[in-house]
Parts: C-alpha cells; structure tokens; sequence
C-alpha cells in the first residue's frame, strides 16, 4: 500500500500502465481498449473511438498505485466530462507523465488479479487471486512457477475459494476458464523469457458480463532499464 | 528388484555392506559412542570397523587406528567428529577409496564466518574423491530393512515403507516411536542437515527408486533446487506419492510491496502451488504427515469421492460425516439396491442412511466383510470409512455369549480376533477400493493390531480417517492432472 | 463443598448411596448384565438391588422380585427393560417414593410413531412422582469420584476433572481408554439421550456446581433450549470453561434462499456465534475437544498472547512456531534481558531467538526448571510451550554419563525422573502463566508420565499444543468480553 | 439466487426496499438519502434534493432482487438521464410498483451485509457479514442471538475475516465500529419486538469514505401480513 516511497528509494523502475498494457497484449494477455491522449481534442477522440462511457487516468511510470492519489476519473460520458477531466489530470503535478489514457469502462463486477514475481529458488512465480479491493483482505490466490501448462492453470482457478464465482454469477456469463487458463500460461512465458521484469500485477483483470476476461490496470516493475 | 535400486548412487550408503565409523569410543558420554550403540542396537549385519586412536577395543569391535589400516574398503563411513578434523578424515577416506560419507559433525556453514569456508572445502575434497556424503550437520540415516541407524536414537521398528527426506534430524529419529505405536516404520530415512553435497532432490530421487518405499515423506524447510524439485517430483508422484510438511511459511520472508502480487508472495503460498503444481500432497501437521503416508502406501485410491461410513455407534459415525463434509467428500444417499441388501443387518432401531448405523450386530463378521463387501461391491461407491470398537474385552464377551466355557475364554478369544482380521482382510482383497478404519482404541487392543496387522489402516479419530480419505482423493486427482499435463506434452 | 453440590437436584443421580436395578440377570448375552457388571467392576461403594422376576441372586447380589420389596428406598433406578414394561417399572419406583431413574430403554421418540407418544406418558409418569430421569434411549452416567458407572463400557480411569454432557453414548464409554492413555478421566458425563425429562442445560448447570469438575465438555448434535442454553453457558463460563464439539452442521439444513441472509444462515455458522456469545470455546475434533478440556482444566489462562518456544530439537520447534503462526498467537523476539539470562545455557549452535532452541542440555534441570522460571518470569511474557524429548533410554544414558554404576542405573532411572519432574512442577508452581509441554512420546514413557502426574499437560504434538495454547487465550478473551458486557449491564 | 419463484410459491410477502428502510430507520439503522417518486418532475426535484449524481431503482414489495431484473440505474447526472431512467424503470411492467426510488450515490468500495432470520431454538439471529457482490461466494459471516449488546456485536466483527478493511483502507477511513455494533444491536431489538418477520436482509450497507455505515439496500421478510 506505501509503494511509492520504497520505489524512490531503491532507485527501481516500472513502466506506465499504458508501456505495461503494451508489453502484455504481446505476451496475450487481453487489456481494455485504451488510448494515450496527449491534448484535449485527442483525449475527446479517443473516447469516441471507443465508444462512451470512458474512464481516463494519468499515466505515468512513477505513479503506481492510481487510485491513492485520486488520479483516476470513472463514468465518464460527455466531452465536457472529458475536458474536465483531462485538464484535471493533467495538472495535478505528476512526474513522468506521458499523457492522460483514455479507456473503456469494462462492465461487470467479477475481479480477479494476476501476477508474477521472481523467486530466488523457483524463479518465475506466477500468480491468480481474487481482484479488485478485495485482494488483500481475502488473499485468495494461487501460485505456480512457471513454465506450466493449460491444465495446471486450470488447476489454480480450481485452488481459489472464490472458483465458484467464475461460474454462471448474478446474471452474468461464466467466465472463459480457457481464457484465464491462457493468460496465466502467457504471463509464465513472460516471466521466463524477459529476465529483467522483477514483478508483474494485472489488477483487476475484469471478467465482462459476457464471461469474457480484460485487463483493465496492469504495472510491470523492472529490476533495471528494460533493455527491449 | 536390485537391479532397479543398484540404478541409484545412494545404494552403497543406505545398504552398505561394511562401515567405517569414527568418533564412537567407550566413553558412554561421546554421541559417537551413542550412534555406534544405536546402530550395534538394532542388529546391523554388515561389518563395522570403529577407528580411534587410542582405543583397540570400542564396544567390543576391533578398533583400527586409521582409516588406512582397514582390512577392506567400507562402503560407507560415518564421521562423528570435531569439526578441525572432518576434512583430513574424509580426505584419508577418499584416498583409500571410499565413497559414501555422512557427516554428523557440525561448525560448518550453519555457524557462519569461517564455517563457510571450511564447508567449501569438504564439498571440494569430497568431489575430488567422488564421495557423494550426507550433511554436515546432519544426524544420518535409517533403514528398517538394513537394520542400519546411524542416529543418536535407538529404532525398533519393524521393517516399513515409508521413505522420509528430512531437513531436520528430529523428525528421523524422535518419531521412531511414534511410528512404531501405529506399526508403522520407516523404509529408509535421510537427515540431509546441511546439504552440502546430497540435497533433498537427491534423497527423494533415490527413495522414488527404492522398492521398499511405499510413499514418500518430506520434512521441509527450504528447497534449494526449485525446478528440480518440482520436475522430480511431478515425475515421481505419477507411480509413488509424496506427501509434504512444510513449515518455513513465515510471514517475515514476504518482500515489501513493489506490487500487490509481491506483497501477497510470501513463501507459504509459494509452497502451496508448487507442491499442487508437483502433484505433492501437503500435511498440516507431523500427525496428517504420517497419517497420509499410512494411507497413501497402504491403500488404493478411490476413483471418485463418494463415500460410504459404516458404523455401530452414532456419534463417532457423525463425526467422520461431519469432517467428510468440512473436507468435501461426499457422503451420497445409498443406492436402492444397496439399502435394500443391507437392510437384513441393519435393525429398526439403526439407519440406512449415510452413516450406515448397525447400532448392535450379533454377529461381528456381519459388520467386519459381508456388509463392507455388499458396499465396495457397489459401483456407486468410491471407498468405505469404517468405524471400529473393538475391545478385547467385547470379543471375550461375545464369546461367552457364545457359549464358551469361562476357562477357554482368554485362550478362544485371539483365535476370535484373527478370524474377524481375516474376514476384513479378504473383504479388502476382494475390493481395488480404500478402506480406512477408525478408533478411539489404538494397537495395544490387540484386535486393532491385528486388523492392522492384514493391512487395514485404523486411523486413531474419526476426522482423521476423514482427513486422510481426502489426502487419497486429492493425489489421485492431482496425478491425473499431471498425466493429462504430460500425455498433452 | 458439599453443600454447594447438594444445591442441586442432579446430586443423588450423580452420587447416589444406593441403586435399584432393572434388567440385569446372569445371562452374559444381555446388555443389562454387562452394565450391572460395570458398575460392579469399577467398585461402585453403595447398596445395589438387582431386580429380576426370577433369579434369587444376581452376580452375587441378593435380587428381588418387586422394586416394592426392597428394604429402603434407593437414590436412583436403572432401567435397562423392554420399552413395554418401562413405565410401569417407572410408576413403581414413584410409588415407593425413587426421585431419580436412568431410562436406558429405547424404543421412545427416537423410533417414531407409537414410541412418540409412550415418551410422552413416560414423561407423564415421572412428572406425577416427581422423578427426574436421564434418557430414555441414553447410556446414563459415570462418575468416576463415586465409582459409579451405569453404562456398558468398563471404566478404569482414574478420578479426573473433565465433566461431560453427550448426545452420543460413544463419547461417554468408548472415550474412556482414550482418556486413560492421557491420565485423564471423566468427573461426571452423562449421556441424555432423548433428554425427555433432563437435558443438556441441566446436565450443563450440575457440572458447574460439582467441585470435581473443572472443565466442562459437550457433545452436541442440536441444541434444543437454545435461549436458556445461552444464558447458562453464557453465566457458567465466567468461572468454569465449556468446550464443546458440535456435529449437526449439515448443509440440508440449510433454508431457502427467501433472503442472503436466510441462505447463509446454515446450522454451522450459527452455534458458531452462539458458542462466542456464551463464552464456549469449540472444538473442530474429539481429538480437540479433550485437547483443549485437558489445559483449560489444568492450567492458567494467559494474559496475552505473547508465546515463547523452548525446545532442544530444531524441527518440533519449528514445527509449533509454525502452528503458532496460523493460531495468530504472537512469538515475539526475546526481550534483552532474558535473552542475556538464557545465555549461559544456551551454545553457540544452539538459537535465542524464538523458539529458543538449546540444542543439547548436559545438565536436565536447566532445560526443565532454570531456563523455563526465567522465561515465565519475565513480563513480556505471557505463556510457554516446552518440548519433551524424554524417553527413559536417555535418562540412563544421563546416568552412566554421570558416573553412576551400570548394575545401579535401573533403579536410579526413577529416582532421577522424579526429581526432573519435581523440577518441571515447581517451575509451575512459582508462576500463574500457564506451561504446555508436547512431544512425540507418549504415557508409556515413564518421563511423560511423571511429569503429566504433576499437572503438567504434555501433548502429543507440537500442533496440538500450539492450538491447546490458543484455546487457552481465547477462553480468555471471551470470558472478558462476557464479564465486560455483564458489567455494562 | 432463485429466490423469485420461491417467493411466489409461499405465498410469502416482504416490504418494499423504501418501506424496509422505513421500519430499520426507525430501529436506528442509518440509511441512504432516498425519495420515492411517481412522476418525472418528482424524480428530478428529489435528485435536486439528494444532490447529484443518483441511483435510481423500481420500487416494490414482489421484487426482492432487483439486479437481477435489472431494475436499477446507477449514476445518474442529468435532467435528461433521470427522465430517461425514470421512463425505462416505470415502463418494465413490474407489478406492485410503489414508485421509483431516487437515491444518493453512496462513495466508498467497502460493503457489509447485515440481516435476521429466526431460528426454531435461538429465535431471532442477527447475521454480520461481507456484503456486496462478494457475499455467496465467501460467506464471511457472524451469527449471534438477540438481545446481545454492544460488546457482543464489536465481537462479531472481530470475528469475520474481512475485518481488517474496517480499518485505514485504500485511502479510506477507519469504518465507526461503534455504528456497526450499534446497528447490529438495533437490529437485534427489531427481531424480537416483531416476531412476524421472518428475515431481513441488509445488503450492501456500505462504509463511505469518511467510514460511516449506510444501508443502500434492505429487504423484509414477512411471516404474515405485518400488523403495523
């Protein structure tokens, strides 16, 4: 939760949501529709392109955890909405901001997280959990170091407590375990092909109402500058 | 199958022919002295050559001054020795063509500093000789079915088949008499202390081609070698389980929260997916270790997790039913058939439903084979959990119900028991399903012991026997999983 | 403190000076006779009157043919009859002016039917008299002060201090060789039965007030004065412990999903909080259940939950740690002063961290009596966990180390046991934070047993200890929660 | 989940969402801001009232779950949302409709459950749990009997899993224990002073960011017709 003052001080680097977003779509992780806006008028475009309601963020690679600094904007559904919010975002003094993302709002209220971390004796550990505000109140999650297969995904979904909500859920679609399965798969492959990614959190990966899974805030923490 | 263990690089060490044992005397208050005692104790039928250098006689063997003056090469040679003096001993090993070492001593790397050090170079004159050696800092090993014990601590087991890699030397050797209250044993059991030279994955690999090793234990601290770990495992527990204690879980080992996935990725999670990911079952407990261990070497796995509890008494009954449930067994209605063939042992005043409640049987061999036989021969029925009061006092009751004069009672009554032990024991060996036993009774009744005795596990509560029920069904699914991942492959 | 005992109307039940009994003869195949004979082979000291319509003597007692005939009027009657002649019995043993009765008979409630409404003229006959019974359809009592055991199941233990209230008549007789094995024992247990006239709240409220019990224990499958149950236990709790084990958490009980609420409030949950709510610690095990009666019964509470581990055996340390961990009681780091004090007997490869871990121990005491008063001493601590490693063999290995003669050693064994053990009880003694040792021996090792004889509870494994202590605080903080709340009020 | 056609069968009956809120208000439970109304001027006006933006929701005692039917509109900012929303929710053909409920948009991603059933031996049951959409899939709940008082209800909380996010959480403040306790206590009372109720459900009440308790939801349950 105190991420920002550890990060400063062990001189680490991560990339922007939207750089992290980037790197996982290669690697098949499904991410939200997003668009980095550097101007109002782009900022407008994009939410069109992608169709309202929008939600925007600043986007930067020192700025971790949105949501604790209040510099995220939800529902959005009008330009002026977007102007508003854009000119918001763009002035709250963030450092490295490489412009405001303009995403989908992704509906559905199933959350889940996935992630990786390196671990000294089984090297690429990678994680799926309970998403959302939940997942350090519950820390309903499952690991496997990678590299592992569609079965032993499928075996981490069964592990959560919360497996029975990726079923058919208040209405809403079951979830694509096969999807899941997939990213989970991707995010090992990553893990054990880029040495240098320290850590990895795709949280939350929403499941839509349709069942369907998208990443909607995704960091990468490298160990040193990303040689790509 | 010799030639299947000959396979392994350990063989020499667990069933050597001959030992070369420094650091025990006649001095009762040496360790070494107590080890040599241990192994001399428990009846080792190779040859062991004590070297001292004083001593001509230790513990009534011939002593020899230097490792150099053996009449042959041992097979192995047990160091209980200060610390300045391991490596020159094991050098001289070395050169008189020894191969096989287990260092008791400690000062190594465990102390820190100059320990260090001192480790890397026994590690190096070891590997310049081609002496593979367990420890430092380690109390040994135990094989039942060699009579070999190179601990402190006496064994008196009889010959078993659990194998156990253990990162501390208290799980080898103080639970001797643990085991042995269930009539259990170890097959062969490894303290690997430090590791500096055979580590865990050597150990398992050598148990997985131990033909006495039924099932596989693991006392775990720290795996060093991740991915061998899980690639031994995963391929190990496709013909032979492993079931894993696991206790470095905590909390002070997780990292600082770079992310939400690094705060959350403290080493017990970890632990937990590798295992499931290697097709390792976990034990909560030293007991659930053994109790899963009993099971998984003892019984055939159930094809699915419908389970059927026979019992006489109904709150033992629901209380296996109760923990069935908080385990996620199932305990289906039975079929009609089944109902309907049981019906005649069952009374008004007992239940035909799950726990099936004879209440009272006149007859025991009603209740020990033909009604579990009726069960196990249902297909609907994944494997029976039977409930066991058996007293000695009840049989000797029984027959004199029976009509047995008072004076032939006490001599009738084992003849009684072993024929109830038979019926259960042909009503497992006509049946591939488990069959666990349980009972607030343990094995000084002798009709637990005899029960035992045909291979029938009675588990000593009945949530335990619950317990151990899922610990069978989980390493039936996770080795599934595994051979699906592999045939997929 | 008689005179608190005799408060209650469950007295001459429990301690009566004389017993009518219906349905025991000399025939071996009924279950009368195998009661009559407990009662007898435990040694019960007051008159019984075996009534039997045709034998003159029963298993050498004079019998009689009339409950009408006898030459006093007995405390209590046992019926173990056919159901049909079970309230005429009972009418009779009004008439004479009996107050209380033990209806073993079934054949009531329990069977439906015709049995429904016999249990109502049965509950009528005794209402007429006034009489209170146990049962029908019960095993009825043991008390083991009063050598009193009406049940089937020969009793041998030892008087103890655990009062038991069962649904199930297994966990009042089959548990006894179970209870033996930890020199335990029950005060008084009643088995209710159909609870037709006294129930579990009764039962419940009679145990407080017996001054040989310590620790009440319940056996429960439902609770039928639910409100009153709460009051009782709530008020029983704030000077007695309650532990029970309850087993009716069936998932079919379960109502429909009409709201979240009503889905979600299955049985399970619901004792749950309303154990909390009275102050009843719950067991998840028989196993526990006696776990956790055993210290509450024999121990202090804790004022906080800061533990220290002493152990001389890295793994069952680590192994409680470990337990102690996912328990949430705290292992802080030793405070400077201790770990200073602890120093001396601690070697350099030994830890004074926490678990402290000594290693080896040349000298016993330190390990039983020095190190354990500093720790307990010290005000940052609130409880200690102790590992034994003390089999016999050692303690004459410590003796021959010592100097002592060989043909000496075996009479020397007890006398050096006793004094470790003398030192592990004035430790104790000298402090009101509570010690629970553990181990992987059992009674049969002399060390444990003198030690347990002291009032130290030494359980069976580190985790087991580790929840043991953990029931212990809870205890505590919810009998301060209870008293906070009865003060608010 | 299925709880409708059950519902129907029994012949059971339960209060209105704004009737439930009514009768728990009354019983010391804090409840959202909300206004029923029965014409678009009186939706727009309460929106004006409660302050923007709104929930707005089909009120009525046959429709126990209203997600389900998708009888509830979130975020509502406008004139023209709340006209758009209040047609759509009156037009669904939802039988007994009350009116439309207007409420207050209530900040805050932590969600407790609370509610009362009657059980045969205990009496009335006060239930304190997890709530939102979480519910079902962990049941982190807490049961005691009524009465209790405060020091008993603080113990319920104690014992869910979940407490920990009563804390500081996610920049959020501490949730008032005591209003917790307080409700449940409350609640409690209510179960025994009105044994025709059958079960309360109370899901979501949330904790809003300066940690106070709102019930955003409520459903009774009624034995008979309640003599009121």
């Amino acid at each position: 939760m105190q991420a920002q003052p550890l990060f400063k001080k062990r001189f680490l680097q991560s990339l922007s949501e939207h750089q992290s977003k980037l790197l996982l779509a290669e690697w098949g992780i499904p991410c939200c529709k997003e668009e980095l806006a550097k101007t109002r008028k782009q900022a407008i475009d994009a939410a069109l392109r992608i169709g309202l309601p929008v939600a925007m963020k600043a986007c930067s690679p020192t700025l971790p955890h949105k949501t604790q600094l209040n510099a995220l904007r939800l529902d959005l559904k009008t330009e002026d909405e977007i102007t508003k919010a854009y000119d918001q975002l763009s002035n709250m003094g963030i450092e490295n901001l490489e412009g405001i993302l303009v995403q989908e709002m992704v509906q559905g209220n199933r959350e889940l997280v996935l992630g990786m971390v390196r671990d000294p004796q089984f090297g690429a550990a990678i994680m799926l959990g309970l998403g959302g505000v939940m997942t350090e109140v519950f820390e309903d999650i499952a690991f496997r170091a990678a590299p592992f297969d569609q079965t032993e995904a499928l075996d981490m979904v069964d592990q959560l407590s919360c497996a029975k909500m990726l079923g058919p859920f208040r209405g809403q679609e079951s979830a694509s375990l096969n999807s899941i399965a997939n990213c989970l798969v991707g995010l090992g492959e990553l893990g054990l092909a880029r040495p240098e990614i320290r850590e990895i959190d795709i949280n939350p990966v929403k499941i839509d109402t349709r069942g369907n899974l998208v990443a909607v805030d995704a960091l990468v923490v490298l160990e040193e500058k990303l040689h790509a | 199958m010799p030639e299947i263990i000959d396979a392994t690089p350990l063989q020499k060490m667990t069933a050597p022919k001959s030992i070369a044992f420094f650091g025990a005397s006649n001095n009762p208050a040496s360790m070494g002295t107590t080890q040599l005692r241990c192994l001399l104790k428990m009846g080792y039928q190779g040859k062991v050559f004590p070297i001292h250098p004083r001593e001509t006689m230790v513990q009534g063997l011939q002593a020899y001054k230097d490792v150099a003056d053996l009449p042959e090469v041992p097979d192995l040679a047990v160091l209980i020795l200060p610390t300045k003096v391991v490596i020159d001993i094991l050098d001289k090993c070395g050169r008189l063509g020894i191969k096989k070492a287990v260092v008791v001593s400690g000062g190594f790397l465990e102390v820190g500093g100059e320990g260090k050090t001192l480790q890397e170079e026994l590690k190096e004159t070891a590997k310049r000789h081609g002496i593979r050696f367990l420890g430092p800092n380690c109390l040994g090993l135990v094989n039942t079915h060699e009579k070999l014990n190179t601990t402190f601590f006496p064994c008196d087991c009889d010959p078993g088949f659990i194998g156990m890699v253990s990162q501390s030397g208290s799980f080898v050797t103080q639970i001797f008499t643990y085991l042995k209250r269930y009539g259990l044993g170890f097959s062969t059991a490894f303290s690997v202390g430090n590791e500096a030279n055979l580590d865990l994955v050597d150990c398992l690999e050598h148990l997985s081609r131990d033909p006495e090793t039924k099932v596989i234990t693991l006392y775990i601290e720290a795996i060093r070698r991740g991915r061998e770990f899980i690639e031994a495992a995963r391929s190990i527990t496709q013909t032979k389980p492993i079931v894993a204690y696991y206790v470095g879980g905590s909390e002070a080992g997780r990292q600082a929260g770079l992310s939400h996935t690094g705060a959350m990725a403290g080493p017990d999670p970890l632990y937990e997916g590798i295992f499931r990911q290697a097709g390792v079952i976990r034990a909560a407990t030293i007991e659930e270790l053994f109790d899963f261990a009993w099971v998984l070497g003892a019984s055939p796995l159930p094809q699915g997790d419908n389970m059927i509890i026979l019992t006489h008494s109904g709150g033992p009954g629901a209380a296996c039913a109760d923990a069935c449930g908080r385990e996620g067994l199932k305990l289906p209605e039975l079929p009609l058939d089944l109902k309907k063939a049981l019906s005649k042992y069952v009374p008004h005043t007992g239940s035909l439903r799950n726990p099936v409640d004879v209440t009272f049987s006149k007859n025991p061999m009603e209740y020990f084979r033909d009604m579990p036989q009726l069960i196990l021969n249902n297909p609907m029925v994944d494997g029976l959990l039977i409930y066991f009061l058996l007293p000695g006092f009840m049989a000797e009751q029984a027959l004199e119900v029976m009509g047995v004069p008072q004076e032939e009672i006490k001599e009738k009554v084992g003849e009684f028991i072993d024929q109830q032990a038979g019926g259960v024991a042909r009503m497992m060996k006509n049946s591939p399903k488990p069959v666990l036993g349980f009972s607030f009774m343990e094995r000084d009744e002798l009709p637990i012991q005899v029960v035992q005795k045909q291979g029938l596990p009675v588990l000593p509560s009945p949530e335990r026997a619950a317990r151990a029920m899922k610990a069978l069904f989980l390493y039936k699914k996770l080795k599934a999983k595994n051979n699906f991942s592999q045939e997929a492959a």
